[in-house]
């Protein structure tokens, strides 16, 4: 090439002969051919470490403590490897799309709930069934995280985390404006906010992270929920367009107080998911709806200025006495293509099962250090965690919200996250008043059906 | 005479014999000069766009790999009826009119200023190119804390000079959103603009404002006559690029609102990004994809036809 | 025409006053927004979010640059992975962003010559073409990109950035180079022919160093293409080897507890630096893309 | 030090052919002028010498060495260029030494030939500066010096005074013309000035749309032009010329056209007789024309057009029945506009041409 090329520049008068003119030639049609070989040789070459490594990622939730127990489980097991990989939690799905998709994912990874089953039929994941452990710790789990992380009735994940929604809110401020319990219905919501607006506490006491996003938002499917509403059927049909959904009623619930009585926030529309967490800990909003575990932090001195302010209460309802939220469980899977699957079988039912006492270590790890929630039905009875439990929220209210929560059943459409989507930016219409609940209920159904049909 | 005419013209053909290779000689030599350059982006990127261009005529989505199928422009022809599509086309159109106008008429404006000769000019050029080192999503997060509703600068800056009575959550109107999106993009994009117009500026003979002001002719009039001719082939460069960068804009938007409220600033963009990576529909993704890119390719004829005289142009 | 009649030094100066009001509303807007994350890298975390606004830090501080020396202290603070990989991330950003812009002019300074200098078939189309490369979005290659670097082995190294970026800089570069290398005189070339230089050597010793500004402003155009990218980042890279300043920024931008002055910090230790490169080279970006700036 | 020579030399850029034919030979250290007006050819010419453009057809000698083949870098040809190409980025000493570096001449030695050239030209005060901070005219030399200072068998120069001023182009003319005798080398010199052709060379090429008209002296180039082109292009103010024809009485031969009728010497006769032409110019030059405030014999009546000073001479306008006919005489001249005067043409100094084609019917109708 580049002699070629010397030779020609140099004497710029030579010209070339028809030989080397073809041998351009022939290179320039090779690039292309390469290009498509060198992508055939990524295809096959599936997600290996061939000094049996097990490559592990995840998104990046506290990687040090993640760190930290994988060099303990590779102290017990000191023939496996393990290289953990944290990724961005804002793009972590897309991440380990490209990965999978170049032939070149993980081994054993963190999987959303809400993307296990596109993964399955992607034909990432493999089932785990009949691996040694697994039943026992399907067995040990709540049904509905066991149902979760099945898919077609197989089972693909080992519980990483659970939890569900709540009300979360500042005591202090409440009691400032002489309220004593949280509100239990959605009305009794608004007359509060409006209480502490007029005792001139804050502008707008409720606050919602409201931002258009990759991931779901929670607090709208607990509203939703939480007045014993549904927005899709058994087989999966929408319904938030039918007199019983309670979907409507919500959003008219939203609009109205954003609207009308002004408590939530209208800059809500501009939270991501991260930024709500420093605004309530900094009192910045006297309600939200957020997750269990997130008390663990909002109540953390170390971390929080409102700490010891911060309660947790029912997801507040219509009619003031249904109760339900929703749930979500993170969990770990096994690669469909790995090299290394005892390794990283191994490797996850370290992290999402029993150690060698039979105990969920990994899981009681991680609600002592943060709170998050268990899907092992017996540590509710643990010593230590009972007492972790009192110091950041009322174990009453924790233990029902996992009670009455469901999970969405829409995740096991292909289609979920469209959906989601869809949701989003009609929820963000009710919030900034462009559109009516009737016309964004209806709007939901349509995107729901067209999504629908899209995949048949 | 005859006789000349006759020798004149064997020796013509017989120079036209070896003028055969030497022109040959020349466009191979250009091309062996491209070689390099072309070696590079066939290798790096004819495979990926071939490869785009393949997948965005299949149905093809990660989730139903039992649906993959050859559906020919089936992917093109569905995007009648794809409302998602449409209103983010249409975002984006207006996206890209906002963004391209105001740019064009800050970056002419400020290449102009510069151009002139006043106290200061030095720091200013040095500060135009300011936001040009700002990547677009550190661009993102820093006008997020400007317009933030609760502690951002231009809370602070209206209220304190009594325009506005309290905070406002500027991003939480759709008008809001998508002015304020576009000013971060503007700003964003600025220096490059004005670098390439002042260069043009530069190239401007003054011997030709000095005719023309010896001409009578007025301010305005010298910009038409003498100015925006030397400047075309800058603005040129400005518009094409331009239009590309804000059809394709992302990061700045992606941090800054997410494609809200609603669908106020779901750009083309934002929405191909999802379709891809978010719902793994590749197919439909690629077909957006080389939507945007027809559009931008016609956009930039355009421009070229629009500025040059038809036939004669060169880019 | 009355106004011919009236002595020059009475004429207001509309002229020079409508410069300095332009001058100043841009200098305004153009730095205002960087000077609020400027002060605010240099406030506390509760003075940073005050309201009303403090102007100019009260009780400035160096915290949330020291957060980037001393990470493990920081992060029982801030409790951010981004914090720990701001250093590396500007490191890896320098380095790629460097050596795209050389890669960049080499191949460049080649196929820009050709253009400005020969006339040949095809040159329009192989422009378009080059050009055209560059109207394909990203998004629409990144998959296809990402195998191939996968299959050359080079994910999550900085072989695979500084290739993507230089396929993106490079159809711009060109274009931007054509049109300089068109204002060096042709005599100059000849010149060089006639004092026995071969083509490489005119090249070398002649025509580069004078097209300086152009190559100057090329590169620093390329620096920015891979100094500012995002989504080729996010995805060829995985690790600290790699990961580049704005991928570490879009953490800052989900990442929990992030605190808004060490946000702020991060996002002006990303500017610095190309801002330095600049600023340095200022006076020969803008030349460089000044056709005719070559003279005597 | 080397005799060029051109053999049957063609060139063409794409349809268009700018050198036709061109077959010349410049001698060993000749002062060689290639003149012409724009768009002739002779700069291509000189281009194709030099070796920056490949002559389409024929060939190129230096000496017996054929060198058509060879790049510019390759043949032993120094050249100062229209617009100088001094390297911005260099020195004048770097500018002056840079072929010799190429040539990898030892670095003492570049020194001192540098050191040489500039006090030929007079520049050593310069050697430090960059060309931007030289003036037009210190420009100019330094193009020269870098010519100069190598020992190159040709030293091609393409309009070099072309961008100076009046006085200062008079000065370098003669610097030239002294350059080359004490340098005792090949010059080439391509110019559109006529002045600088004639004053300066050993021998005039002619060119006109990629022909050469004619080449040789200068003397010879004035006296005898080969055609009326020649005849018009060298020369200032240019030659008056006459449209008529040949009218043959009584054996003596006359001219009439334009209102002139003009008796010519009888040797005219012999000379038109093979070419029997009938339709030709006459051509006078201006400073051979006769004026006279009488009437004279054989003289024409006119009336002063208008009068202008050149210095040395008067250049007059007189307009004789309509054809207006310019007559340089010495000063002082008084006559006012439309004053009466009477001029007549010299019969040894006339010239004829073929009204056909311009060809030269005789050099000079009393040779």
């Amino acid at each position: 090439m580049s002699r070629l090329n010397r030779a020609a520049t140099a004497y710029p008068g030579a010209a070339l002969n028809r030989r080397q003119l073809l041998r351009l030639a022939s290179l320039g049609l090779a690039l292309p051919a390469a290009g498509t070989l060198l992508a055939a040789c990524g295809d096959d070459g599936g997600s290996t470490a061939t000094d049996g490594t097990v490559k592990f990622e995840g998104w990046d939730f506290e990687p040090k403590l993640v760190q930290q127990n994988i060099d303990r489980f590779t102290g017990l097991n000191s023939d496996i490897k393990v290289a953990y990989t944290p990724i961005t939690s804002a793009q972590y799905v897309q991440k380990i799309v490209a990965e999978f998709t170049a032939g070149n994912g993980p081994d054993a990874l963190y999987v959303y709930d809400d993307v296990l089953t596109g993964w399955v039929e992607a034909g990432y994941l493999q089932p785990i069934d009949g691996l040694p452990g697994v039943d026992d710790v399907y067995n040990a789990i709540y049904a509905s995280n066991a149902a979760t992380m099945s898919y077609k009735g197989k089972r693909y994940g080992l519980p990483y985390y659970t939890d569900s929604q709540g009300l979360v809110y500042n005591a202090e401020i409440l009691s400032k404006a002489g309220i004593t319990a949280p509100p239990k219905s959605l009305d009794e919501w608004e007359q509060q906010a409006v209480k502490i607006k007029n005792a001139g506490l804050m502008q707008y006491p409720i606050g919602f992270y409201a931002q258009r996003q990759d991931t779901w938002w929670a607090w709208l499917w607990a509203l939703v929920f939480g007045s014993g509403g549904a927005l899709f059927d058994d087989q999966l049909n929408p319904v938030m367009n039918t007199a019983g959904s309670k979907v409507k009623d919500v959003l008219a619930w939203l609009q109205h107080a954003t609207f009308t009585s002004k408590v939530i926030d209208p800059a809500s529309l501009q939270i991501v998911s991260a930024a709500i967490d420093p605004a309530m800990m900094e009192g910045r909003y006297a309600y939200t709806i957020g997750a269990r575990y997130s008390l663990s932090m909002y109540n953390d001195a170390a971390k929080s200025k409102s700490a010891g302010k911060m309660k947790m209460g029912m997801v507040p309802s219509l009619d003031g006495t249904t109760l339900g939220t929703v749930s979500h469980t993170r969990m770990y899977c096994l690669a469909k293509d790995t090299k290394v699957k005892d390794s990283a079988h191994k490797l996850i039912s370290y992290l999402g099962g029993f150690d060698n006492e039979k105990k969920p270590y990994t899981a009681k790890f991680w609600f002592m250090q943060e709170g998050l929630g268990f899907t092992f039905k017996a540590l509710a009875q643990d010593a230590e965690v009972q007492a972790k439990l009192g110091k950041f929220i009322d174990p009453a209210v924790y233990a029902k919200l996992a009670d009455v929560a469901k999970a969405r059943n829409v995740i096991a459409a292909p289609w979920y996250h469209e959906y989601e989507t869809e949701q989003q930016k009609v929820v963000q219409e009710v919030l900034s008043n462009q559109t009516t609940p009737d016309a964004a209920a209806v709007a939901l159904e349509k995107a729901a059906n067209t999504l629908k049909s899209k995949y048949q | 005479m005859a006789t000349t005419t006759t020798t004149t013209a064997t020796r013509i053909v017989a120079g036209g014999k070896q003028r055969g290779p030497r022109q040959l000689g020349d466009t191979a030599r250009a091309y062996l000069l491209n070689a390099p350059a072309l070696t590079v982006i066939l290798l790096l990127v004819a495979y990926p766009i071939g490869y785009s261009f393949w997948v965005s005529l299949h149905r093809d989505n990660l989730k139903q790999p039992a649906a993959k199928r050859f559906i020919g422009l089936g992917n093109y022809t569905s995007l009648i009826h794809d409302d998602a599509f449409l209103k983010s086309l249409k975002v984006s159109a207006l996206f890209v009119v906002v963004v391209l106008s105001l740019t064009v008429v800050l970056s002419l404006a400020l290449a102009l200023l510069l151009n002139e000769s006043f106290m200061g000019r030095g720091v200013l050029r040095s500060l135009v190119l300011l936001p040009w080192a700002m990547p677009g999503v550190v661009n993102g997060l820093m006008w997020r804390t400007v317009f933030d509703a609760k502690t951002g600068a231009l809370n602070g800056f209206l209220t304190s000079l009594g325009v506005i009575d309290s905070y406002q959550a500027w991003l939480s109107s759709s008008t809001g959103a998508f002015l304020l999106t576009a000013l971060a993009q503007v700003w964003n994009t600025l220096p490059f603009a004005v670098i390439i117009l002042l260069a043009g500026l530069a190239a401007t003979p003054s011997e030709l404002y000095d005719a023309a002001k010896v001409d009578r002719a007025g301010v305005f009039q010298r910009f038409r006559q003498v100015t925006l001719p030397w400047l075309l082939h800058p603005l040129l460069i400005v518009l094409i690029l331009e239009t590309m960068n804000s059809f394709r804009a992302f990061d700045t938007i992606y941090v800054l609102t997410g494609g809200g409220p609603g669908d106020a600033t779901d750009t083309i963009a934002l929405l191909d990004v999802r379709t891809v990576l978010t719902y793994t529909d590749f197919g439909l993704g690629s077909a957006y994809a080389w939507v945007i890119t027809a559009i931008t390719l016609v956009v930039s004829v355009g421009y070229v036809s629009l500025l040059y005289r038809k036939g004669s142009f060169e880019v | 025409m009355t106004q011919v009649g009236v002595p020059l030094r009475y004429r207001i100066p509309w002229r020079k006053f409508v410069i300095y009001l332009l001058a100043v509303f841009f200098a305004l807007f153009l730095v205002l927004p960087f000077y609020w994350i400027f002060s605010m890298s240099f406030k506390h975390e509760v003075d940073a979010n005050a309201v009303p606004p403090q102007w100019i830090p009260m009780d400035p501080t160096l915290q949330a640059y020291l957060s980037f020396v001393h990470p493990d202290e920081a992060q029982q603070l801030v409790g951010s992975r981004a914090v720990a990989d701001t250093p590396f991330a500007l490191g890896n950003s320098l380095v790629v962003a460097t050596l795209t812009a050389l890669l960049n002019l080499i191949l460049a300074v080649f196929a820009a010559y050709s253009f400005s200098r020969i006339r040949f078939r095809g040159s329009q189309v192989l422009m378009m073409v080059y050009l055209l490369t560059r109207m394909v979005p990203g998004i629409a290659i990144i998959i296809p990109f990402y195998l191939l670097m996968r299959a050359l082995g080079l994910l999550d190294t900085y072989f695979a950035l500084i290739l993507s970026y230089t396929t993106f800089a490079l159809p711009v570069t060109i274009w931007i180079l054509k049109d300089f290398f068109r204002t060096v005189p042709r005599e100059l070339e000849d010149a060089a022919r006639v004092d026995r230089c071969g083509w490489f050597r005119m090249m070398w010793t002649v025509f580069l160093p004078i097209s300086a500004p152009g190559l100057v402003a090329a590169a620093v155009f390329s620096f920015m293409t891979a100094w500012n990218e995002f989504m080729f980042a996010l995805f060829l890279t995985s690790t600290r080897a790699s990961q580049t300043i704005p991928v570490i920024a879009a953490n800052f931008a989900t990442d929990l507890n992030t605190q808004y002055t060490v946000m702020a910090a991060s996002g002006v230790l990303a500017v610095l630096p190309p801002l330095i490169l600049v600023l340095i080279f200022q006076r020969l970006i803008v030349q460089g893309m000044a056709a005719g700036s070559v003279k005597g | 030090m080397a005799e060029v020579r051109l053999e049957g030399v063609y060139k063409s850029f794409g349809s268009t052919t700018v050198v036709e034919d061109l077959s010349l030979t410049i001698r060993d250290r000749e002062f060689l002028t290639l003149v012409g007006p724009s768009g002739c050819g002779k700069s291509t010419t000189l281009r194709m010498i030099c070796g920056l453009e490949r002559a389409s057809a024929g060939n190129i000698y230096f000496d017996s060495r054929q060198v058509g083949y060879l790049p510019a870098n390759k043949r032993d040809v120094a050249m100062v260029f229209q617009g100088y190409a001094l390297y911005p980025h260099k020195t004048v000493e770097e500018n002056i030494g840079f072929a010799l570096k190429m040539m990898r001449v030892p670095r003492a030695e570049i020194a001192e030939r540098v050191g040489q050239a500039a006090r030929t030209l007079g520049i050593e005060e310069l050697l430090a500066r960059k060309p931007r901070e030289l003036s037009g005219g210190q420009r100019q030399r330094v193009a020269l010096g870098r010519a100069i200072v190598r020992e190159a068998g040709a030293y091609l120069l393409d309009e070099p005074l072309s961008n100076l001023d009046a006085q200062l182009r008079v000065v370098m003319r003669a610097e030239l013309k002294r350059l080359h005798a004490d340098l005792s080398r090949t010059f080439i010199y391509v110019t559109h000035d006529q002045v600088e052709a004639m004053t300066m060379s050993d021998r005039i090429a002619v060119m006109k749309d990629g022909v050469l008209q004619q080449c040789a002296a200068p003397e010879e180039i004035y006296e005898r032009p080969a055609n009326m082109f020649v005849a018009a292009f060298m020369g200032s103010p240019p030659m008056n010329v006459i449209t008529g024809e040949l009218r043959e009485e009584a054996g003596t031969v006359s001219f009439h056209g334009q209102g002139i009728a003009q008796q010519l010497p009888d040797t005219v006769i012999t000379r038109l007789d093979g070419a029997g032409e009938r339709k030709v110019v006459l051509g006078v030059r201006p400073e051979h024309v006769m004026l006279s405030t009488t009437a004279q014999p054989g003289f024409h009546p006119g009336k002063v057009f208008v009068a202008e000073l050149l210095g040395a001479d008067v250049l007059v306008t007189v307009d004789v029945n309509g054809a207006l006919i310019k007559a340089r005489v010495p000063p002082p001249f008084q006559l006012g506009t439309d004053t009466t005067v009477h001029i007549g043409f010299p019969e040894h100094k006339l010239h004829l041409f073929s009204d056909a084609d311009g060809r030269a019917l005789g050099s000079r109708v009393a040779a």
